[in-house]
């Protein structure tokens, strides 16, 4: 009984010492991921809103027309104050999983710009969805994701009709189209909230 | 997801040998008969939801409400260790005669990924608890029939004149890539 | 630092808990066993195919434990798995153990066939439909059933469509014995000296004999009547000697004029020379993992 | 009369016609014969007679040690001199005790050691069957089991039917057919015996309808015979294996003998055309079976007929003008039919009691194949009269797993080969399973003995 | 310094823990349909391997024996955190890719194995040439297994386009299936290699 | 009869041997498979007959330079690779590239079967693996369909256009298919029954070898005639179809006319090595595989799921194999167990 507890301390002790010295990384570490995620957030919101100079989180004021598609954080593109756009990252069922997407959409009702930011689609089929090297429009150098900036929520968003398909890869396609689609015009109803009407 | 959506998914669509690579040691160790992949498939079952009925709650509960979510592997990984050191003396005296058909494969089991990928599954996957018992359960089962259909074939090729440089281990992995290309039937059954 | 001190107490807690709980399980569901099983247990190769003649390897150990079965059981271990054995038991396998002599010398030269044979080439199947292939129906058939079954791979066929032991291998299984369908091998102990006749053909006919295979025992009984010791008899139609008598003198092996008898030490256990003592604890080969997963 | 017959089973080309309706021709006096001294199923015999003995024709020579209810004599079949008493290759293609007799030159069908007659219908059972035993009488179809064992069943059995096998369903063999139509009266007789030793009421001569012409003189046979009541002649449709004698009952009776038993577990009993008129012969002339009547047959046989032969003739040593054989084109040498038959390596192996035939093959008769892979087609499983599944064993043999292969029906096969004739890949599925029958055998003999010793 | 060199190079080949023993599986085909990928894991590997065979060879003779496996897991883990952790805060992209795979390393056989069979027993200089070996054993496999993967699935390495524009990949390779294929072919060229590399050994002893 | 002892032979009975070899059963299966590939010809013209021999000399060349490399015996003339090669082509769009073709012969030649050890060995089916194979690795490829365009006009000239199945997978009805029949003058109508009976003469896109039903048909008695298949797998996979269908809401008629169940059930599910060899275990396949389509169809990611349901079926038979026949004699000796 004795040696039991002895040994039982022992391994206590092992136990502690290695998660003191983990505790010591973590906290190292994390403060780096979260500003690294922070980092690509507002990177990701930048290049959606090039000319936006802050932004808001707002997550939690806009919500999701569309039944399959889940809104997980939402923001507000601020310049000088003022609304010029609203992003909001989005997810629908694709083929290989939820496909998570980021959509800008501007005051004029146009998407600013799409950014697939988790695809869990096959590798050379769906995963071209967020690839920067896969084209659907070779010539011009769009890629699959690109495409959606300058659309107007007022398309039909449909794949192999307005939206360029991914080779063999219709599912996908039509989740990333459907799932921009719903936040472009959820986003732009709230803008519209904003500024008091449509310009 | 309803609750028989991810049992199926877990069994055959995303099948944990030949989907996911997970279990990939036992099942090629532990398919050498029907007998073997059942006893196998039966124990990891077995452990995989005790592991989940124990981890789920403690991540819950303790790691995430106390911010020590980097405790998460160290913790799992201890947890079902114990677990199946737990289970193995209690087989061996409350039911030897289940430890001699079961028990040989418990030792195996510590260091099999599926359990310890079901458990950050259930966590990643954000599953509430019965939903973690029933995704446990499926992987397990998945795992079970990978084995099983394994284990058939691999009775087919024990007396097959196969080319010297595939005897062995390479035709098992050629069978169960040849078995992986079947279950990609099942790709997109439940979206 | 708050986290630190969380983690620590975090850490403690659960290893104490489970550390304890292991303890305590341990203590409580103890099985008593013979520890010398645990250890006869541990150098089986685990395979659990009941070659052995006992359930499972667990069987085995138990038996070897018991003194009820001898440690030359396991065919997949193969030597290693005997000769860890033996060191640990601390006996010697090979001090009475007997080796596998193929009692026939009519290879494809000096025993000539009788027909084309179309069928399952096996010595059993050539046996069962057509009689053998050769002339001599007594001798060996050719087809190497007994090698098949060798657990040491110790059996191999010669050119000449004999089988040949491997003497440095064999441990005296007796499986080829008991496969051969025409019981020509035959046990013998492998410290034994004289001379043993090689030959199995019972035709009592000479001239049958000699039609059917060049190195056959024709039944002169020159060796019977030459033994200096008088140690051999014919015994169904075939000589025979009595190793309380033999002195290996050699008269019978120079005399039999169709060359029958062969030193048993000289001539044909000849590459012994594997100590049958235990090895050294450092030579236990530890056998390839990969051939536990192999088919 | 309807045909009946059993399930599955094969049409194989019959090629009869060479001998069909050729009446039996005796053979001429012969120099000698060999005359195996053990050729039933039971109880190894040992030679009565020493070298230089003279015997006469029906003497018996060879009995077994200890005359027990599993042994058949041997008689000699000619009368002579024992010139050698040694091994020789049979038809069995093993190699056993031979006794070998010189005739005698005044030797003829008047000198003979024949027992006195003896009515069956009146003396005990336990005398009639023991003069069967006394006249070497074994079943004359193939197996060579004693037929006085096959007409006592033991205590607690019932028999209610007595099957005569004159099928003949194999390729090239007409002597049944010969027998039946020149023995008539005899085989007709040695049923009705049959019949009243084993007091059986009931008997069926089971006949393929490649023999139907048979049947009405069959029927008019047993209409004359006084004592003959309830005997019925069944046509069957030809079929291979349909004498094999489980195929035969579930034809006629639609009964199933069980897995591991024997014809009289489902009360019959099966008898060769042969068995009989040699059993009548045993009785009414006291005549031993010392002769029998075969086919000698095929390509490179020059004068294929149906022979009437002493046991223990040998074809090489027929008179050339009786028979010839093409030795260019000899290419196997068959005891038996085609389908079941022992090919041996030489013509002088002597013919036996229960040898039905003798084929001379050319090689364009018996086209040999390599093995090829099986390519899993299931007409073996298909063709099993016995609905065993062929493939199944032979990949359990070759795996060694002798459990799976005894579920699969290891050693419920009948040997009949339907399944190696039909396999397109030319496995020699049956050849395998004698192998494995026989291994199987040898290893629990093996055990047992390993067992044995143990305990001691 | 010959020893050390031999127990590092036993684990290329003669023992390598993929090809040979057959352990540790899992994330040699998981995750190796990109190069990138191969090489991270083989590398994370590396360092767990390495720094949990370090720290128990040196405590090997403070450790009691019968908790000796609860010990070993406990450093495994820990070292398993920390590659995590750091592949999260300074290889994001590298870190999804493999997923669930690297928190799994702690279940990775070839880890358990040699600190069990081989840290525990020996000094730390032997260590440290076993764990590189076996480190880059596993490493060289994994980059071979991905490289050909994705070459044929992709016409990439690491990324850049090697096969021609037009090149059409063929899936196959990066998926499921192909990982399986590929891998039994590596296990079956290694054999080969081996049986070339005893002959001469063997004519020798 | 010394002198020609050497030449006799010895052998074990039986010493008859049937005429049908393994050879003489795999032509009978190219005979039968004959009307259904010029059929394809017809139709497609050039690129189909050329998909057709690239398949199967590259699934001959294949096999034989495997064995040739691995130094086993060359047996291409047992003509099984070509049954390979030629049931690849047939289940491929006529548009598929040559190469394409020929990687995925080799890849089920080699890969399915002589990794296995040749005919008689392989666990899958092989034309089926190297088609799975196609369908990963080119899905753009092999997903690609033509209208048929009759003999002697490139295939450039043609439409592309959806098979009937992929029509219905995505939202269309039965009329959408006649409307399509009609746009490119397959049918005379555009009712329910013109549909149903051009499905049946098989003037329609699709695989090369797959849409006349009538052909397939006519192939099939021919096989049941020459006793090459037999009817079990077929028959309950086809049966399966049907009812799964019904109860799933499916149009049965036109799940069985149209996609490739027919011409699965009669060539692919009947192949002898990847099939169960018992008969109970082929009337479970036949389910198994019919079930598995029905679900695919319904749920699954594809329009249609004849390859997987038989490869899933193929890897359940070693199981399916211990379904055997009651042998003879074997109930009554249970029964006096049982006493
Ligand atoms: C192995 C495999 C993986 C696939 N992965 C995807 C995918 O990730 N996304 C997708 O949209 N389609 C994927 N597909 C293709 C779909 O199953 C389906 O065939 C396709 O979406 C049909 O659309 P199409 O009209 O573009 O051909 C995959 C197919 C296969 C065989
Ligand atoms: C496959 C097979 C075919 C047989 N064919 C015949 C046959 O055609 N004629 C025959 O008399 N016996 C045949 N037999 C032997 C019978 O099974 C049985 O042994 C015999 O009819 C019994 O009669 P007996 O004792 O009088 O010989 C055959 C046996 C087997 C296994
Ligand atoms: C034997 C056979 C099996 C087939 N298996 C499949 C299959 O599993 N999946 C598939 O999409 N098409 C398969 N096809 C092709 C389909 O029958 C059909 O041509 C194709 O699904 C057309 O539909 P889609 O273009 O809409 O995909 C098969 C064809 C044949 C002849
Ligand atoms: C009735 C029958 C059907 C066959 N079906 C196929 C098939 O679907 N796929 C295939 O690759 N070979 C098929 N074959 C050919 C052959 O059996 C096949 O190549 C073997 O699977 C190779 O071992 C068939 C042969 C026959 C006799
Ligand atoms: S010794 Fe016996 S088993 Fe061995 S080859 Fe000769 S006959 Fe066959
Ligand atoms: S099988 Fe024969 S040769 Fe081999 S070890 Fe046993 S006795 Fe010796
Ligand atoms: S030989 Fe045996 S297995 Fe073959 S068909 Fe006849 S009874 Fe069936
Ligand atoms: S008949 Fe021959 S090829 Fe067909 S399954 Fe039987 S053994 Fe195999
Ligand atoms: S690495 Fe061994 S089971 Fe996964």
């Amino acid at each position: 009984m004795k040696n039991m507890f002895k040994l039982g301390i022992v391994l206590a002790l092992y136990a502690t010492a290695a998660c003191i010295g983990l505790a010591f990384v973590y906290s190292g570490t994390q403060k780096t991921i979260a500003e690294r995620q922070q980092a690509d957030l507002e990177a990701a919101l930048k290049e959606l809103f090039p000319q936006g100079d802050s932004f808001e989180d707002i997550t939690g004021t806009i919500e999701s027309p569309d039944s399959s598609v889940a809104f997980s954080s939402q923001y507000a593109a601020l310049r000088g104050g003022e609304v010029i756009g609203a992003a909001i990252q989005a997810s629908g069922p694709s083929y290989g999983g939820p496909i998570v997407v980021l959509v800008g959409v501007g005051t004029d009702g146009k998407i600013s710009g799409a950014k697939i930011l988790d695809n869990q689609d096959t590798p050379g089929l769906g995963a071209n969805a967020s690839s920067a090297t896969y084209y659907v429009d070779r010539a011009n150098k769009i890629t699959f994701y690109s495409q959606f900036a300058g659309k107007s929520i007022s398309d039909p968003f449909e794949p192999k009709n307005d939206v360029a398909a991914i080779t063999a890869s219709t599912i996908t396609s039509r989740a990333v189209a459907s799932v921009v689609k719903a936040s472009g015009s959820a986003g732009s109803v709230w803008l519209s909230t904003q500024t008091g009407g449509v310009r | 997801m309803t609750l028989f959506k991810i049992f199926i998914s877990a069994l055959l669509i995303d099948n944990i040998v030949l989907m996911r690579f997970l279990a990939l040691c036992p099942f090629i160790g532990m398919s050498t008969d029907e007998d073997k992949s059942i006893g196998m498939g039966l124990a990891v079952t077995f452990v995989t939801v005790l592991a989940t009925c124990v981890t789920w709650p403690l991540y819950h509960f303790v790691l995430l409400p106390l911010g020590l979510e980097f405790l998460q592997i160290l913790a799992f990984i201890l947890i079902i260790a114990a677990l199946v050191q737990l289970v193995e003396f209690y087989l061996k005296k409350a039911a030897p005669s289940l430890y001699a058909s079961m028990g040989i494969y418990l030792a195996l089991i510590t260091t099999n990924c599926a359990i310890l990928g079901v458990t950050f599954d259930n966590i990643t996957k954000g599953f509430g608890f019965i939903e973690a018992v029933v995704y446990a359960i499926g992987v397990a089962l998945g795992f079970m029939l990978s084995l099983l259909l394994l284990a058939g074939i691999r009775k087919r090729i024990k007396t097959s004149p196969l080319p010297s440089f595939m005897k062995g281990t390479p035709i098992l992995f050629v069978a169960a890539g040849l078995l992986s290309m079947a279950f990609m039937g099942f790709a997109g059954l439940v979206k | 630092m708050n986290i630190v001190l969380l983690t620590a107490l975090f850490a403690a807690a659960l290893a104490l808990i489970l550390g304890l709980a292991l303890g305590f399980f341990k203590e409580f569901f103890k099985v008593e066993e013979d520890p010398m099983v645990a250890k006869i247990r541990e150098l089986l190769p685990g395979a659990n195919c009941g070659a052995c003649g006992y359930p499972g390897c667990d069987g085995y150990a138990k038996a070897i434990a018991s003194g009820e079965a001898d440690v030359t059981r396991c065919a997949p271990g193969g030597k290693a798995t005997v000769d860890s054995l033996c060191q640990l038991l601390g006996v010697s396998a090979s001090a009475t153990s007997i080796v596998a002599v193929l009692a026939c010398q009519g290879s494809k030269e000096h025993a000539p066939v009788k027909g084309d044979y179309i069928g399952v080439p096996t010595c059993r199947g050539a046996k069962i439909s057509t009689g053998g292939t050769k002339l001599c129906s007594w001798g060996c058939l050719g087809f190497g059933d007994c090698t098949m079954v060798c657990p040491f791979d110790a059996i191999h066929m010669g050119g000449d469509g004999l089988p040949h032991v491997d003497y440095a291998k064999c441990t005296g299984c007796k499986k080829c014995i008991i496969e051969c369908p025409q019981q020509i091998i035959k046990e013998v102990p492998r410290e034994r000296k004289g001379s043993m006749v090689i030959c199995s053909n019972r035709n009592p006919i000479k001239a049958m004999v000699m039609k059917t295979c060049k190195v056959g025992c024709i039944k002169c009984e020159i060796c019977v009547k030459n033994c200096p010791e008088k140690c051999i008899t014919m015994e169904n139609g075939i000589p025979v000697v009595d190793y309380s008598k033999c002195t290996s003198c050699g008269v019978c092996v120079a005399k039999c004029p169709t060359k029958v008898f062969k030193m048993l030490q000289d001539d044909i256990i000849t590459d012994k020379k594997d100590d049958p003592k235990c090895p050294e604890p450092s030579e236990v080969a530890t056998g390839d993992v990969s051939a536990g997963t192999a088919l | 009369m309807a045909t009946k017959t059993f399930k599955r089973g094969l049409s194989i080309p019959e090629r009869k016609h060479a001998t069909e309706g050729h009446p039996n021709e005796r053979v001429p006096a012969l120099k000698q014969v060999v005359i195996p001294i053990h050729q039933h199923f039971g109880a190894p015999n040992v030679s009565i007679v020493n070298v230089g003995d003279t015997v006469k024709r029906g003497q018996k020579i060879a009995d077994a040690k200890d005359p027990g209810p599993m042994t058949v004599p041997v008689h000699a079949s000619i009368s002579g001199t024992v010139k050698k008493i040694e091994p020789r290759a049979l038809s069995n293609n093993t190699n056993g005790l031979c006794i070998v007799i010189e005739a005698a030159p005044e030797d003829g069908p008047a000198e003979h050691d024949f027992m006195p007659p003896m009515d069956p219908f009146t003396v005990s059972k336990e005398d009639a069957l023991a003069r069967i035993r006394e006249a070497g009488i074994i079943g004359m179809g193939g197996a060579g089991f004693p037929t006085h064992i096959k007409m006592s069943p033991p205590a607690g059995k019932n028999i209610d039917l007595l099957i005569i096998n004159a099928a003949e369903c194999e390729a090239y063999l007409t002597t049944d057919e010969v027998v039946m139509t020149e023995k008539t009266s005899q085989f007709i007789e040695g049923i009705t015996m049959v019949m009243h030793i084993t007091g059986v009421k009931q008997a069926v001569i089971g006949i393929e309808d490649n023999k139907e012409h048979l049947v009405p003189m069959l029927e008019k046979a047993v209409a004359e015979n006084p004592r003959a009541s309830g005997i019925l002649v069944q046509p069957l449709k030809s079929k291979y294996p349909q004498g094999g004698e489980k195929m035969l009952i579930t034809a006629i009776t639609g009964r199933e003998v069980p897995s591991g038993g024997l014809p009289m577990d489902v009360g019959c009993i099966v008898q060769n055309v042969g068995t009989l008129v040699a059993i009548s012969e045993a009785f009414n002339e006291g005549k031993p079976l010392i002769e029998r009547s075969l086919t000698v047959t095929g390509g490179a046989c020059k004068t294929p007929k149906n022979i009437i032969a002493p046991i223990g003739a040998a074809v090489s040593d027929f008179p050339e003008d009786f028979m010839q054989v093409d030795t260019a084109s000899l290419r196997k040498i068959v005891f038996g039919g085609p389908m079941m038959g022992v090919a041996v390596a030489s013509t002088a192996v002597p013919i036996q009691k229960n040898t039905s035939g003798i084929l001379l093959l050319t090689a364009k008769e018996t086209p040999t194949f390599e093995e090829s892979p099986c390519i899993r087609c299931a007409r073996c499983i298909n063709n099993c009269p016995c609905f065993l599944s062929p493939v199944l064993i032979n990949n359990a043999l070759e795996a060694q797993e002798i459990d799976t292969a005894q579920t699969a029906g290891l050693m419920d096969c009948i040997e009949c080969g339907s399944c190696s004739y039909v396999c397109p890949a030319r496995i020699k599925l049956v050849q395998r399973f004698r192998v494995g029958k026989q291994r199987f055998r040898a290893h629990q003999q093996a055990a047992q003995k390993a067992e044995a010793q143990n305990k001691k | 310094m010959k020893r050390l060199f031999k127990i590092f190079a036993n684990g290329i080949i003669r023992e390598n823990p993929l090809l040979m023993l057959m352990i540790g599986l899992c994330s040699a085909l998981a995750v190796t349909t990109s190069t990138a990928n191969g090489i991270g894991m083989g590398l994370s590997m590396t360092f767990v391997l390495l720094m949990s065979e370090i720290v128990i060879s040196i405590f090997r003779k403070l450790i009691p024996d019968s908790i000796r496996i609860p010990v070993f897991i406990i450093v495994i883990a820990a070292f398993t955190t920390v590659i995590d952790y750091v592949l999260k805060a300074y290889f994001p992209d590298l870190s999804k890719a493999m997923g669930v795979f690297i928190p799994l390393i702690v279940v990775n056989c070839i880890i358990m194995g040699r600190v069990e069979s081989f840290a525990s027993k020996r000094p730390i200089i032997d260590v440290i040439p076993d764990a590189l070996g076996m480190g880059l054993g596993y490493t060289w496999v994994l980059t071979g297994i991905s490289m050909v993967r994705e070459l044929l699935g992709n016409g990439t390495i690491l990324g850049l386009q090697i096969l021609p524009e037009s090149y059409q990949p063929i899936l196959f390779f990066v998926l499921a299936p192909g990982g399986f294929i590929v891998f039994a072919l590596f296990i079956s060229l290694n054999l080969f290699i081996k049986s070339r590399l005893k002959t001469p050994e063997e004519e020798q002893a | 009869m010394a002198q020609n002892e050497g030449r006799i032979l010895l052998s074990s009975s039986p010493h008859y041997a049937s005429p049908v070899s393994s050879r003489r059963l795999m032509s009978n299966v190219l005979t039968a498979l004959a009307p259904v590939s010029i059929f394809g010809i017809v139709m497609y013209g050039v690129p189909a007959l050329l998909t057709i021999l690239v398949s199967v000399a590259s699934a001959l060349a294949a096999e034989a330079l495997f064995r040739l490399v691995t130094k086993q015996d060359i047996r291409i003339k047992d003509l099984s690779a070509a049954v390979t090669g030629l049931l690849l082509a047939l289940t491929l769009p006529p548009s598929t590239p040559l190469w394409m073709t020929a990687l995925g012969a080799v890849f089920a030649v080699v890969v399915a079967k002589e990794f296995f050890g040749g005919l008689g060995a392989n666990v899958f089916n092989p034309a089926l693996i190297g088609r799975a194979f196609l369908v990963m690795s080119f899905p753009a490829a092999i997903t690609t369909w033509h209208q048929p365009v009759g003999f002697g006009y490139a295939l450039t000239d043609a439409v592309t256009t959806a098979t009937p199945l992929g029509i219905t997978k995505w939202g269309g009805t039965i009329a959408d298919v006649g409307a399509n029949f009609a746009a490119a003058g397959l049918s005379s109508g555009s009712d329910y029954w013109s549909v149903m009976k051009t499905l049946f003469i098989g003037n329609r896109a699709g695989c090369i070898g797959e849409s006349s039903i009538l052909l397939i048909l006519a192939g099939a008695i021919y096989l049941l005639v020459t006793k090459t298949i037999d009817w079990r797998a077929p028959l309950t996979m086809i049966a399966t179809t049907i009812v799964a269908s019904l109860i799933l809401g499916m149009d049965p008629l036109f799940g069985i006319l149209s996609g490739g169940v027919l011409f699965g059930a009669v060539f692919m599910a009947t192949d002898y090595v990847s099939a169960p060899i018992t008969a109970k275990g082929k009337i479970i396949f036949g389910f198994g595989a019919g079930l598995i389509i029905v679900l695919i169809r319904k749920w699954g990611g594809y329009p249609e799921g004849v390859t997987y349901g038989i490869l899933i079926m193929n890897a359940v038979s070693p199981f399916l194999n211990k379904l055997i026949q009651k042998k003879y004699g074997f109930v009554p000796k249970k029964k006096e167990a049982a006493k």
